[in-house]
């Protein structure tokens, strides 16, 4: 078949003009949505796949529980944090925290993260000190942890542009003969970007051992996923030549596995794979951002009832792997977390103005070194010797 | 007459605009329903349809090239970059493109296509919100640049921009989004011409010269230096490119000496063009050198040390005591 | 089916580690390649495709057959005219006579068409003056013919950026409610740019009516197509929720097809086609480069046997459609174009030094005025008035 | 020693590099088996394999968003853009995360990649072939950016950019591709530091300040105004950011005079920013207001125009008379 057969094959070339229907953007009729990949309900079953399959402990699926609470506690913390103004912003992972934690406990130490602003519970799964990511967002630097430490990397805002960095970065590890791989997460909205298109040219192309990880959270900003593509996501990856997969994004579980077998795949020198994690952005896009401009409250009703973490909870309740006491130790270290959070923020240092002329250069620059002189003298010149 | 701010001023002149001329667009990330992330579209959407104020998919390369598409078709696209540090990814599109083809076609087309971008610090924000680049802009034949300093000029320099019938880079000082000031938005037209330069405050012993959100810096640094006794005249250059030369170099001949203010690092922005001008054209007038003050050559910093790195007060003050004292 | 069923299904998510197995770029091996559309076989021989008919007129074809040999003939042309110094550069495209004549026939004359730098053969069949074509070449504009005489844009050398014009161009098409359609022509290696697939978003997502035609001559430059792609290029399209199809681009009646057929599709408000002419470029990349340093000549050889004028002039031939006398009458009108072409390029005046001034901008700019004074007082400085 | 022409010159640079360190990569459109456009390449394919001189997709952001990565992951990655015209899809990479991540990361990662791209006219090239766009380079702060005027900087001023630790932007002068000199690539190291300003031809009345194509056109007007009985000090820039203003200073502080000569529009230029500060810096040694020669403010025009737009031996002596009678 000549015709790609997904998408509208012509019957017969029609030598007479069909009457044009008008057609305005958007209104285009919605495909049917793919069914996802899922191996616990919302209603916390168990249930098996024929392509991913999963083997836990009950200590594992604590484990993951902790996680979850934990990130989802931390993440709470900082929204506070944001409207106490100890933060200028705040990006919330509200209802993606399945995604992250399931695509963050799929990677191996050696593996490497390339996440976008949001993905404080990757950054978690990696080892992360939380109050690390706080920094940009309380505007005492712009990222600034050592990514090579947790082989995580620095939060990116410029939409799309990491996954070009990932892809390089997974070029390298093929050049080096490792085993490692490379997650590089993004949004739906960042799926229309050229740069990520680029990346999965040159992930291709190249074979990468890279793993495109699109958190579809169903908005970017105000505009919904339709608003960037007319098919699912995870099928952008075939027009490149390589597997999509769409998962459950709020099935911890089905995040995992899913994960765990695209980082296999890729590492295997099968080249990279796509995973959609459907999910819901259940809070706004940022603190600075009112949703209510914009979308249904219903929408997040039924999107409630899809909760990751209640889901888990469930399973963990029903199979007898999780009592009260071990609910409560988690809720208590989620406070204890939190405090410590609160705590490392508000004691945080300010940057020293000369931090300006700092990194600017790896190897020095004459025009920085200048102005920094000029900096300090003028600043010397104000009684207490420092300008604010 | 009633009280407007910038972001309220804008908005106004993109409905006049909208309703003015039935090809008039407005598209970018975010400016239908949400009415934009600083709402200077705000109702737009709902006044004009999505055919007219349009969502794009996140891209800017995107909008920016299907913009001047829509004006090879005969639209009059008004295209929002969300913030300054995003309109990179539309940089081919907009020096290769929309600066080009105009020559490129002998004049057989026009890029009436107007580029809002929200730029420049003092807010607080995360990397890449607070970026000053008119210089890239400047530089590039083919595209016009201007950027205005109050809600009045925000407004008259809009519908202005829109009209226009080259490509216009139209930078929003977003520091300034929520000054206010009385405007008419129907009185008969704009008080004067896009490109003229504005005598913001008169002078005698020096001239500053500012654009955007630093001209109420200078405004600021003029009224406190009266009470040293000090009289500075304030020149708003409104538009970068073309530059109004004649306004400045005659003020600059009266005072003998001026200080050029910008957020932009001072190597290679707005203020070396100013400077070498200036000098040459009042080479035997100038009591001192052109002086510049501007952001330093370093990433724009985290919000914490910003104000470090904007120019202030005080900070254009001590370089008119440099010229001063030269 | 949650996993793409066109690339790398998992059979089963894989507890163990596979063993790593090393690859290296290009060292994929290629998926078998995907059969044409074809209406007429190298041979000559019309045959039948089950999705796209063609009923044609022996006139119909004779003026398609002109078309192809003057539009050779004017390409050899204009490479001469470059041998012999009278232009400075020529993007030569022989070998892809078909899928431009074929492409560019199907275009109404309202349907409009973006160029690359090599679209001639299509530029011929919008009535766009030839001599207009060497200007850019010789050095005299950058273009500068009326887009909107002939619903011709200008040919874009910036690889892919005018997929996004086009685009821009279908979507005020449909503001206007108006029946055109669009064709954005652009090579296998453009392709790659994220331009080109910002465009295929846009596209879908505005449902704008909009042919990309991609003529895939094997080659960008020096590299080969599996540089850009692993699987072929008309399966891009799908991923963004359109259909692509792949067709015989040495096959003048099935380009027109098949692109016919996507123009209505397009107008019809069905949105956007992407059409892979399978082609090859038989020339060099432009009179600049030299193809014997990286593709061998059987490679050349093998393609020279699929030639798009042969197999349609042994099909007219065969059906006795033509005889001698129109096949010279149409080499002696070839023969004509050729000598006006060589004539209206030596006399091309040379723009005059202050066209440099002109059309910077529409509305003026004082910069702009104060050079051009500054540069006649500094011409008329010079004996005669004018400096070179 | 041995006759090299400046492409030979940066091939035999690169093949240094590839044989001096493992990590270091060379990657670009068609720099593999063709040898890039140039030949800048030619034979490195060969020799160093496909895994290490990289034919990339035809995608500028691409490539050096990947080359990021690689540099992430402890490779050194030499790009080539292939023509200047076609850096700007690859903007947003350059400037926003190559040019920033060092600083954004507070040093924990560096990014030694060098951006290579063939740039200014003079070839009678198309369109998009022959701009010269190091003003927007030299004003984003992260970015080094050298440039060449000869074959023998142009091999040891590459060695140092590959080595260099932070990303440099390496401006290929075209035109002087297939310029000659005598030059000992093994010799000990570099004749200088990459970062200095080099007097090119000394004199007393007036300096002409150039680099990369330009300073054979000064060197040109030197030698012909030494016939009129005019002494021009010429001064080599090299390296635009950093600048070495003290050479230039001190040129300047003897002679008195000053004209910049570069081929981007003076519009916002190289020059505007050498004119500010040389003023700032020698006031009163001044005789004249630093003048400046380049290309007007309009696209780059075609070639059989070129020469006009170019800034030529007459261009520089005409400045040269100006500044004289001043
Ligand atoms: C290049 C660029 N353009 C615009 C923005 C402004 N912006 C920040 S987040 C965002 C939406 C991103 O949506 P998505 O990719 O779905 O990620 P999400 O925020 O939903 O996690 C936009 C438009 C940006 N950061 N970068
Ligand atoms: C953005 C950009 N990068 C690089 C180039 C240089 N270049 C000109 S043509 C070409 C190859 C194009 O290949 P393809 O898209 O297959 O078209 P073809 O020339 O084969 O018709 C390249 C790399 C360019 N013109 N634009
Ligand atoms: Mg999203
Ligand atoms: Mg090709």
């Amino acid at each position: 078949m000549t015709v790609d057969s997904t998408a509208g094959v012509p019957k017969k070339a029609s030598g007479t003009r069909r009457k044009r229907v008008p057609s305005r953007a958007g209104s285009v009729a919605p495909p049917p949505q793919p069914e996802l990949v899922q191996l616990l309900t919302p209603e916390g079953e168990r249930v098996e796949h024929p392509d991913f399959s999963l083997e836990t402990t009950p200590e594992e699926l604590r484990a993951i529980y902790r996680d979850l609470v934990l990130v989802r506690r931390f993440d709470g913390e900082a929204t506070a944090l944001q409207r106490q103004g100890e933060l200028g912003l705040w990006a919330s992972l509200l209802g993606q925290e399945a995604a992250q934690v399931g695509s963050g406990r799929a990677m191996r130490p050696g593996d490497y993260a390339f996440p976008t602003y949001r993905e404080h519970g990757v950054a978690w799964c990696k080892g992360v000190d939380p109050l690390n990511l706080l920094g940009m967002f309380r505007g005492v630097n712009h990222g600034g942890w050592d990514p090579n430490e947790k082989n995580f990397h620095l939060y990116t805002i410029v939409i799309g542009s990491q996954t070009l960095h990932a892809t390089g970065y997974a070029m390298g590890i093929t050049k080096d003969g490792a085993d490692d791989a490379v997650i590089a997460y993004f949004g739906d909205g960042a799926s229309s970007q050229g740069d990520v298109n680029e990346a999965f040219t040159f992930a291709s192309v190249y074979n990468a051992p890279v793993v495109f990880f699109c958190q579809n959270n169903q908005w970017a900003i105000s505009e919904p996923t339709e608003k960037q593509s007319r098919v699912p996501i995870y099928r952008r990856a075939s027009g490149f030549g390589f597997p999509g997969v769409r998962v459950d994004g709020n099935d911890v579980l089905a995040c995992l596995a899913v994960t765990r077998w695209a980082l296999d795949h890729a590492r295997s020198g099968n080249g990279p794979v796509l995973v959609e994690a459907f999910t819901y952005r259940m809070g706004a896009h940022t603190t600075s951002d009112d949703p209510s401009r914009y979308r249904m409250s219903e929408e997040l009703e039924a999107w409630k009832l899809k909760d990751p973490i209640e889901r888990l909870r469930a399973h963990l309740v029903r199979e007898g792997w999780a009592d009260q006491e071990f609910l409560d130790s988690v809720e208590a270290e989620s406070e204890q977390l939190a405090r410590r959070v609160r705590e490392g923020v508000r004691t945080m240092p300010d940057p020293s103005p000369a931090a300006i002329f700092e990194h600017v250069y790896a190897d020095g620059h004459a025009l920085v070194d200048e102005e920094r002189a000029q900096y300090e003298a003028y600043a010397a010149s104000f009684e207490g010797g420092e300008v604010r | 007459m009633s009280s407007f701010t910038m972001v309220k001023a804008l908005n106004e002149a993109l409905r006049k605009e909208l309703e003015a001329d039935p090809k008039t667009l407005v598209m970018g990330e975010d400016v239908g329903r949400l009415g934009g992330v600083f709402r200077v579209t705000d109702g737009l959407h709902k006044d004009f349809g999505e055919d007219r104020v349009i969502d794009t998919p996140l891209a800017e390369s995107g909008i920016v090239g299907t913009a001047i598409g829509l004006a090879l078709r005969g639209y009059r696209p008004v295209v929002e970059i969300q913030f300054d540090g995003f309109v990179y990814p539309a940089f081919d599109q907009i020096v290769s493109q929309l600066a080009k083809m105009h020559a490129r076609a002998l004049g057989h087309v026009k890029l009436p296509v107007t580029v809002r971008i929200p730029y420049a610090g003092g807010i607080g924000a995360v990397e890449h919100h607070s970026e000053s680049h008119e210089a890239y802009f400047a530089h590039t034949a083919g595209l016009k640049v201007v950027t205005p300093s109050n809600p009045v000029d925000a407004y008259w320099m809009l519908r202005q921009a829109v009209r226009c019938d080259d490509p216009v880079i139209f930078l929003e000082p977003k520091r300034r989004y929520w000054d206010k000031a009385e405007l008419d938005p129907n009185a008969a037209g704009a008080p004067s011409r896009l490109h003229d330069a504005r005598v913001a405050r008169e002078g005698r012993d020096a001239t500053l010269i500012a654009y955007g959100p630093m001209v109420k810096v200078c405004l600021d640094a003029a009224a406190a230096a009266e009470e040293d006794g000090r009289s500075l005249e304030v020149v708003d250059l409104r538009s970068l490119s073309p530059l109004d030369f004649d306004t400045v170099t005659a003020s600059v001949q009266r005072t003998g000496r001026a200080v050029v203010v910008h957020e932009a690092p001072v190597f290679m922005g707005m203020g070396a063009e100013l400077a070498a001008r200036i000098t040459e054209r009042c080479f035997y007038a100038l009591e001192a050198p052109v002086l510049r003050v501007g952001g330093y050559f370093a990433p724009y910093p985290p919000s914490r040390v910003e104000e470090t790195f904007l120019p202030d007060l005080d900070r254009v003050l001590d370089a008119v005591d440099r010229s001063l004292a030269f």
